[in-house]
């Protein structure tokens, strides 16, 4: 099948002009840059204040309760793609089947709604 | 456009699973009162869904047809299927357990309709009548005794449904051991099924019964033993039935449909749908039969004194199971179900009826009763009609049933048990007529409670009517002619002892003779109490006090529950101390040994608990390691068994 | 050619794969071995490709390399460690991990050498249709089973991380022209 | 032995094809970044009734690449704590999945780079991996600007993925085909997908404005808030790449997406005689969606971070799955014609565009009334 | 390309994963490790399957369903990691030991 793995390296050889074309433009503009690096230079940026201790500390919890829903709808997408395709081949049947799947994941989401968790503050 | 309605078989047991979940899930926070009305209308779809299913079995011409929904389990050559056996007598029972459910919760409604918790009530009612509809679905005992167990935990629930006090709390913990006792026959039942035939699908099973007879007949005969006494815990006979009337403490509802009408006739339906087990087992049948004559005169006897309407009714229940299992082992397993089909509409009615009443006086002591006839006509009138068709009065329902299981008795040869009946019959008539007296007639003998008293709203009293119309006709819709009449076509391919024969012209000269002398002990014992209750002659206290001892024993429940806390509890607490005195000192002496060797090499072992996830994990991966090598070494061939 | 441009670009991924895969167990920052998984992942979308299965190369980029990848860059994030000597990121039973862990490989990655190719051999590409029907009319059970899982998942993950009072209002009144951080 | 195009080896052709595809993509992405950046500076200007640029070249036409240039030849200052690896890592990985993602672009009948099986999966992927670039761009400055700006945009593109998806999911109901090429030409008549699934379309739109990071979705370089966002520490063409080529880049990715899934694509008057026309209008279609972009930028403020997520959760992906099961429902029951759809999304569209105002309303009533409470409670207090 | 080598690779891979299991001390570490060995088995069910299936997509919809696994162990395991760490501001597995008995 030729077609099918020529579409294929035309993606791969996409992926790998992607990066040699990020890498390419970063090293053109690095040989002609000029380069004065200062200590003031250097400083992590935050208003000219003076940075107090790294950022790599504590975060609120929230960033991760919104990342956990997204991970369980893309998951839900991964079955809802094919169904979409091919849905009007499973008929009710397959209407039922993805309703009572969506529903299940909708009532997760109406949890975390009642729970609080989709406050972002 | 037509509808495979049988194939929608799971819908049945599934909507009302589906109220219970709903009212389960948001009762208590959101739904309150109206979980009776999504319970209710559950089950009128579940109910229509089930007559139209009995329609099209009808229409099939009663083509037993299995339903799978999914394999359960499957391992080695042990296979069992969620499946459901949908053939006539499946058909039947769908049919009565659903309608008959449907009706009773309509009359919840109002029943409950004060009580707190009310969506408890309606969580555990729906949830009930899906392990009612499971049981008798099933195609398999295994997916039976899910069902079995499954009615068992939901009667424990509701009959401690007012768990506030101590009484229903205590007869909900009587019920559950006293069934635990019956489940462990069938669990035995279940077993020895499995090991004899290596199958418990009913099909599997009956196909087998016939050949391993000639084999082994005492392992079938032991077989029914033990589902007989899973069905005697279940379905309250003799000596298993004394928590049925303790039970009278749930909410008449629950009494009036689980221990009138589904549950308590899950037993019957076991021994009919098990007919081809009991049919080789021979002395097995026997004993059915003799213990359900004496249960039905056991508890008839006991019935006459009681001054509890639901107690009365309890007994009656007790008695006309007796009956049922009377005519299981008189060889007419189809009379049994007939007249459990009967029963179920009439005794239904008789609880509801005496919950109306209940619930209008708040009372349930007929002596403090009387003259409610005045101010409940509806209910009177019905409960009339159902206490004539308990009594057996032509041409009431219970008067084809019941005259057909005692007329059968008399033709296969039982000449002790059918007189056993006939003397029932009498007594029956008797209490019953003793308890319509007490209720609704003479003068009122609590004037605060009569001036309160009044009639039930409609959603009580419709459910009271359409029932009291089923009381009246469903004997003569489902049964005449007799021996030969709709419900015995219906079902003789399925459960009439010799499956295939065409069933005998019966004798109607013999059944007339035998129908009359039946309906003449009735009238007797109407007689009888219609003299002493209205006329006061003789009087009811004077023939007591004439009885003396006896009624005494009968006021007493023949002690039963007594003998059972002294003789067998004690017998019981006596044994078990030996048992302890045994196992305190040489078996636990020996565990003490063990324990000290354990202990040394705990120590020596407690290092590798090292409570580290990685220590673990290694632990995991050289399990791993030795599988990959041993697994590995046999496939590649480098290893020899 | 064709073939061979394959054999190269399966040799570009093992290698991909297998130096990415030791980098995830031997890197010193646990950033480093998210970014490396998340490349092994992107390889093994191509080692699906290779096969022939396109739908499940694609899921995989969506789930493991969109999705779960920046589930566990966040874990990361949220556990920060000081930073310490390179042997220290190990436990201490390291030896013995690993002896056992080739130990255990040498033996499977032999065997997997012994398989040999099957004759029917479906053409590659279009994998969503099949996939779809095998789904939905083969395994329905498991596929409403999968979305009961992911609602444990998700009520398990929710209830572990919000323990802290939710109810408590915060001491000072919230000025309104304070923007929500 | 057939024989490709132009008398070649049907193999070689591939490759010269491929390598023509590649150069012309990058030459595209450079020229569409510098036009649209033009663009959107002169019709924002125009907009709000100044000049624009106007010095370099003629309109202005050059200003961009002068900028381009200055670019370049910056400095490019990586602060003292950064994570290197990563620091350096981040454009790739922004860049490189908006690159693949016009391998698909149906451009015109004979311009497609790989017509692949599932072109609107391999779309919808690559755009979910754009984030991973972002968490780590802003983690790797150790900067707390850009930690708690990656760390919001990456929550932004995530949550609002999930409706896009939902919206091309509905889509894909109404063409039945994932293969580029295959929806657009399911869409050959006047009637496109947009008069069908104006909702769908809608809500598409709105998750595509968050996902590419434009008004009034552009929390990430919310200025007032977090400098520039995960992009703070960037600088040179590091910046260049980051934000100018990937962000314009990935405008152009999602409305061809639009044009291909709603708006027909190539197809338009003449294209069955000459196919390369296709081109010039699907071009001129990107274009005008480019301008409701733009449109968009110049109308509208810029949302709040609680306001963002909530709008996404609680309002955009209930409507994205009430619209889904309405219009498989419907394409189930009613499975020869696409009017039913259309009816119930024009309604659908109009009830959603009634009623987010009024939704809004009472939340931000309950708000206040919570505000309030809590101001007594602490009056109180103290 | 050979089945062969395949299944190699994903050998290959999952040792890797089970080695990382073993001598990463990082919480998360391991978890990146168990994920490296449910991807590794997915590459087996993906060759297999395309191998072997004539219609037969079962090896696929096994890697589907991995994936649904995957996904929601990923989320349970982190949120148990967050969880102790809040606790502990530890990941080290070797210093969670608190159960031990």
């Amino acid at each position: 099948m030729p077609d099918y793995s020529l579409s294929y390296f035309y993606v791969f050889v996409f992926f790998g002009t992607g990066a040699v074309f990020v890498a390419a433009l970063l090293t053109a503009s690095g040989l002609v840059q000029p380069k004065k690096k200062t200590a003031e230079k250097l400083r992590t940026y935050e208003s000219g204040e003076e940075p107090v201790g790294g950022a790599w500390g504590r975060f609120p919890i929230h960033f991760y309760i919104f990342a956990l829903l997204f991970v369980v709808f893309d998951v839900e997408v991964i079955f809802l793609f094919p169904w979409a395709v091919l849905f009007r081949s499973f008929g009710w049947y397959g209407l039922v089947e993805m309703g009572v799947f969506i529903f299940i994941l909708v009532a997760g989401l109406f949890y975390a709604w009642r729970k609080g968790a989709l406050k972002w503050y | 456009m037509s509808v495979d309605v049988v194939g929608l078989v799971w819908l049945v047991p599934g909507i009302p699973l589906a109220a219970a979940i709903v009212n389960g899930l948001f009762g208590r926070r959101w739904l309150h009162r109206t979980t009776g009305v999504i319970a209710s209308v559950a089950l009128g779809l579940s109910a229509a869904l089930g007559l139209a299913i009995f329609f099209a079995v009808l229409a099939s011409g009663g083509q037993p047809r299995v339903v799978t929904l999914y394999e359960w389990i499957g391992v080695g050559d042990f296979r069992v299927d969620t499946a459901a056996l949908v053939d006539p007598l499946s058909a039947t029972m769908v049919a009565v357990v659903a309608g008959i459910s449907f009706l009773i919760h309509i009359f919840s409604i109002g029943y409950m309709e004060h009580d707190r918790g009310i969506h408890r009530f309606f969580t555990w009612l729906p949830l009930f009548v899906f392990f009612m509809l499971t049981l008798v679905l099933a195609d398999n005992y295994l997916l039976m005794f899910v069902g079995w167990e499954g009615v068992g935990l939901c009667s424990y629930l509701l009959i401690g449904f007012w768990f506030e006090k101590p009484a229903p709390y205590t007869a909900a913990n009587k019920a559950f051991w006293m069934n635990r006792i019956g489940d462990w026959g069938f669990t035995i039942g279940t077993i020895l099924t499995f090991l004899t035939f290596g199958s418990l699908n009913f099909h599997e099973v009956f196909d087998k019964v016939a050949g391993v007879a000639q084999t082994q007949p005492l392992t079938i005969t032991f077989i029914a033993l033990a589902f007989f006494l899973g069905a005697t815990g279940k379905s309250a006979q003799l000596p298993l039935y004394s928590w049925l009337p303790d039970a009278m403490e749930g909410p008449t509802p629950v009494s009036a449909l689980i221990h009138a009408a589904t549950m308590v006739t899950a037993g019957v339906y076991l021994v009919a749908r098990s007919t081809p087990i009991f049919a080789d087992a021979g002395s097995a049948l026997v004993v059915v039969g003799i213990v359900g004559a004496v249960t039905a005169l056991f508890a008839a006897t006991i019935a006459l004194v009681q001054v509890d309407i639901k107690r009365v009714l309890a007994y009656s229940t007790v008695s006309q199971l007796g009956y049922m299992f009377l005519a299981c082992g008189v060889g007419a397993p189809i009379a049994a179900i007939f007249h459990l089909a009967t029963h179920a509409f009439f005794k239904a009615l008789l609880f509801l009826g005496s919950g109306s009443v209940i619930h209008a006086t708040e009372e349930q002591d007929m002596r403090r009763m009387g003259g409610l006839r005045r101010k409940m006509p509806i209910t009177y009138w019905t409960f009339l009609l159902a206490g004539g068709a308990l009594a057996a009065i032509p041409p009431l329902a219970g008067f084809w049933s019941k005259d057909e299981i005692v007329g059968a008795a008399f033709t296969s040869g039982h000449q002790i048990l059918w007189s056993v009946g006939i003397g029932t019959g009498l007594l029956t008539a008797f209490y019953t007529t003793r308890m319509i007296y007490l209720t609704f007639h003479g003068e009122p003998r609590d004037h605060h409670l009569y001036d309160h008293a009044h009639e039930s709203p409609p959603v009580m009293t419709v459910p009271l009517m359409l029932l009291a119309a089923g009381a009246v006709l469903a004997g003569l819709v489902l049964g005449f002619p007799p021996d030969a009449g709709f419900i015995h076509r219906f079902l003789a391919g399925v459960v009439s002892a010799e499956a295939g024969q065409q069933p005998e012209a019966p004798n109607y000269v013999l059944i007339a003779v035998l129908a009359a002398v039946a309906v003449v002990a009735a009238l007797i014992g109407i007689g009888i109490g219609y003299a002493m209750y209205a006329r006061r002659r003789p009087d009811p206290a004077a023939v007591s006090r004439a009885a003396g001892p006896i009624y005494t024993l009968l006021v007493n429940k023949y002690f039963v529950d007594e003998l059972y806390d002294h003789r067998i509890i004690d017998g019981g607490r006596a044994l078990f101390g030996a048992a302890w005195a045994f196992d305190a000192h040489i078996i636990d002496g020996i565990v003490d040994r063990l324990a000290w060797l354990t202990a040394l090499i705990g120590s020596g072992l407690r290092r590798v608990q090292t409570g580290v996830v990685g220590n673990y994990a290694l632990s995991i991966a050289a399990g791993l390691l030795v599988l990959i090598v041993v697994y590995g070494g046999y496939a590649t061939g480098m290893l020899h068994r | 050619m064709l073939d061979f441009l394959g054999l190269v670009v399966f040799a570009i991924f093992t290698i991909m794969i297998v130096g990415a895969g030791l980098g995830v167990v031997l890197a010193n920052r646990v950033t480093t071995s998210a970014l490396l998984m998340a490349f092994t992942f992107l390889n093994m979308a191509g080692m699906f490709v290779l096969l022939g299965a396109e739908t499940i190369a694609a899921f995989q980029v969506l789930i493991y390399v969109g999705a779960i990848t920046v589930l566990i860059l966040y874990g990361v994030m949220f556990t920060p460690q000081t930073p310490r000597a390179y042997g220290l990121f190990f436990q201490k039973q390291t030896p013995w991990g690993a002896v056992l862990a080739a130990l255990a490989a040498l033996p499977v990655i032999v065997v997997a050498f012994s398989f040999h190719d099957a004759k029917t051999v479906a053409p590659p590409g279009g994998d969503l249709n099949a996939l779809a029907i095998a789904v939905f009319n083969s395994f329905a059970f498991p596929f409403e089973v999968a979305s009961v899982l992911l609602l444990a998942a998700m009520v398990g993950a929710i209830v572990l991380v919000k323990r802290e009072s939710p109810a408590a209002p915060p001491a000072a009144p919230l000025r309104r022209s304070e923007p929500p951080r | 032995m057939p024989v490709g195009p132009f008398g070649l080896d049907p193999l070689l052709w591939a490759i010269v094809r491929l390598l023509i595809a590649v150069v012309l993509v990058v030459a595209l992405i450079l020229n569409s970044s510098l036009l649209l950046i033009y663009l959107e500076r002169k019709i924002q200007a125009v907009m709000q009734d100044r000049i624009g640029p106007y010095h370099t070249g003629p309109f202005g036409l050059l200003q961009t690449f002068a900028d381009a240039l200055k670019l370049i030849a910056k400095e490019d200052v990586r602060a003292g704590h950064t994570d290197v690896a990563f620091f350096i890592a981040a454009p790739a990985l922004v860049f490189t999945p908006m690159l693949a993602s016009y391998v698909v672009l149906p451009f015109a009948p004979p311009l497609v780079g790989a017509d692949l099986n599932i072109g609107l999966l391999y779309l919808a992927t690559l755009g979910s991996m754009g984030v991973l670039g972002i968490v780590i761009a802003g983690w790797a400055s150790n900067n707390k600007y850009a930690l708690v700006g990656g760390l919001r945009s990456a929550g932004q593109l995530i949550s609002y993925e999930v409706p896009g998806i939902l919206s091309l999911v509905t889509a894909v109901l109404v063409v039945g085909s994932l293969s580029m090429v295959k929806i657009t030409e399911t869409q050959t008549g006047p009637l496109v997908n947009l008069f069908v699934l104006p909702l769908a379309f809608a809500t598409y739109l709105v998750s595509s404005l968050a996902e590419t990071n434009r008004t009034p979705f552009d929390l990430p370089e919310a200025e007032s808030e977090l400098v520039a966002g995960y992009l703070t520490e960037y600088s040179g063409m590091r910046w260049g790449t980051m934000l100018a080529l990937t962000e314009y880049g990935n405008v152009v990715v999602v409305c061809s997406i639009m044009t291909t899934l709603w708006l027909g694509g190539w197809n338009g008057p003449g294209v069955a005689a000459l196919p390369i026309l296709g081109v010039v209008w699907f071009t001129l279609k990107v274009y005008a969606l480019i301008l409701v972009f733009m449109w968009v930028r110049a109308t509208l403020p810029r949302l709040r971070i609680d306001q963002l997520m909530s709008f996404c959760w609680k309002i955009l992906i209930p409507t994205t799955l009430l619209n889904l099961a309405v219009t498989a429902v419907l394409l189930i029951a009613f499975p020869s014609t696409l009017v039913p759809v259309a009816i119930a999304n024009w309604i659908l569209l109009v009830a959603f565009i009634v009623l987010l105002p009024v939704v809004q309303q009472r939340r931000l009533r309950q708000l206040r009334k919570t505000l309030r409470a809590r101001t007594a409670a602490a009056g109180v207090a103290s | 390309m050979p089945l062969a080598a395949f299944i190699a690779v994903s050998a290959a891979l999952f040792f890797i994963g089970v080695a990382g299991v073993l001598v990463r001390r990082n919480a998360v570490v391991i978890l990146m490790s168990v994920e490296l060995m449910l991807n590794a088995t997915n590459l087996a069910f993906v060759a297999f399957s395309r191998r072997l299936g004539v219609a037969g997509e079962r090896g696929s919809v096994f890697v589907v369903f991995i994936f649904v696994v995957a996904a929601a162990e990923v989320a349970v395991g982190l949120a148990i990691i967050l969880a102790a760490y809040r606790n502990r501001p530890t990941v080290d597995v070797d210093q969670l030991d608190e159960m031990k008995g």
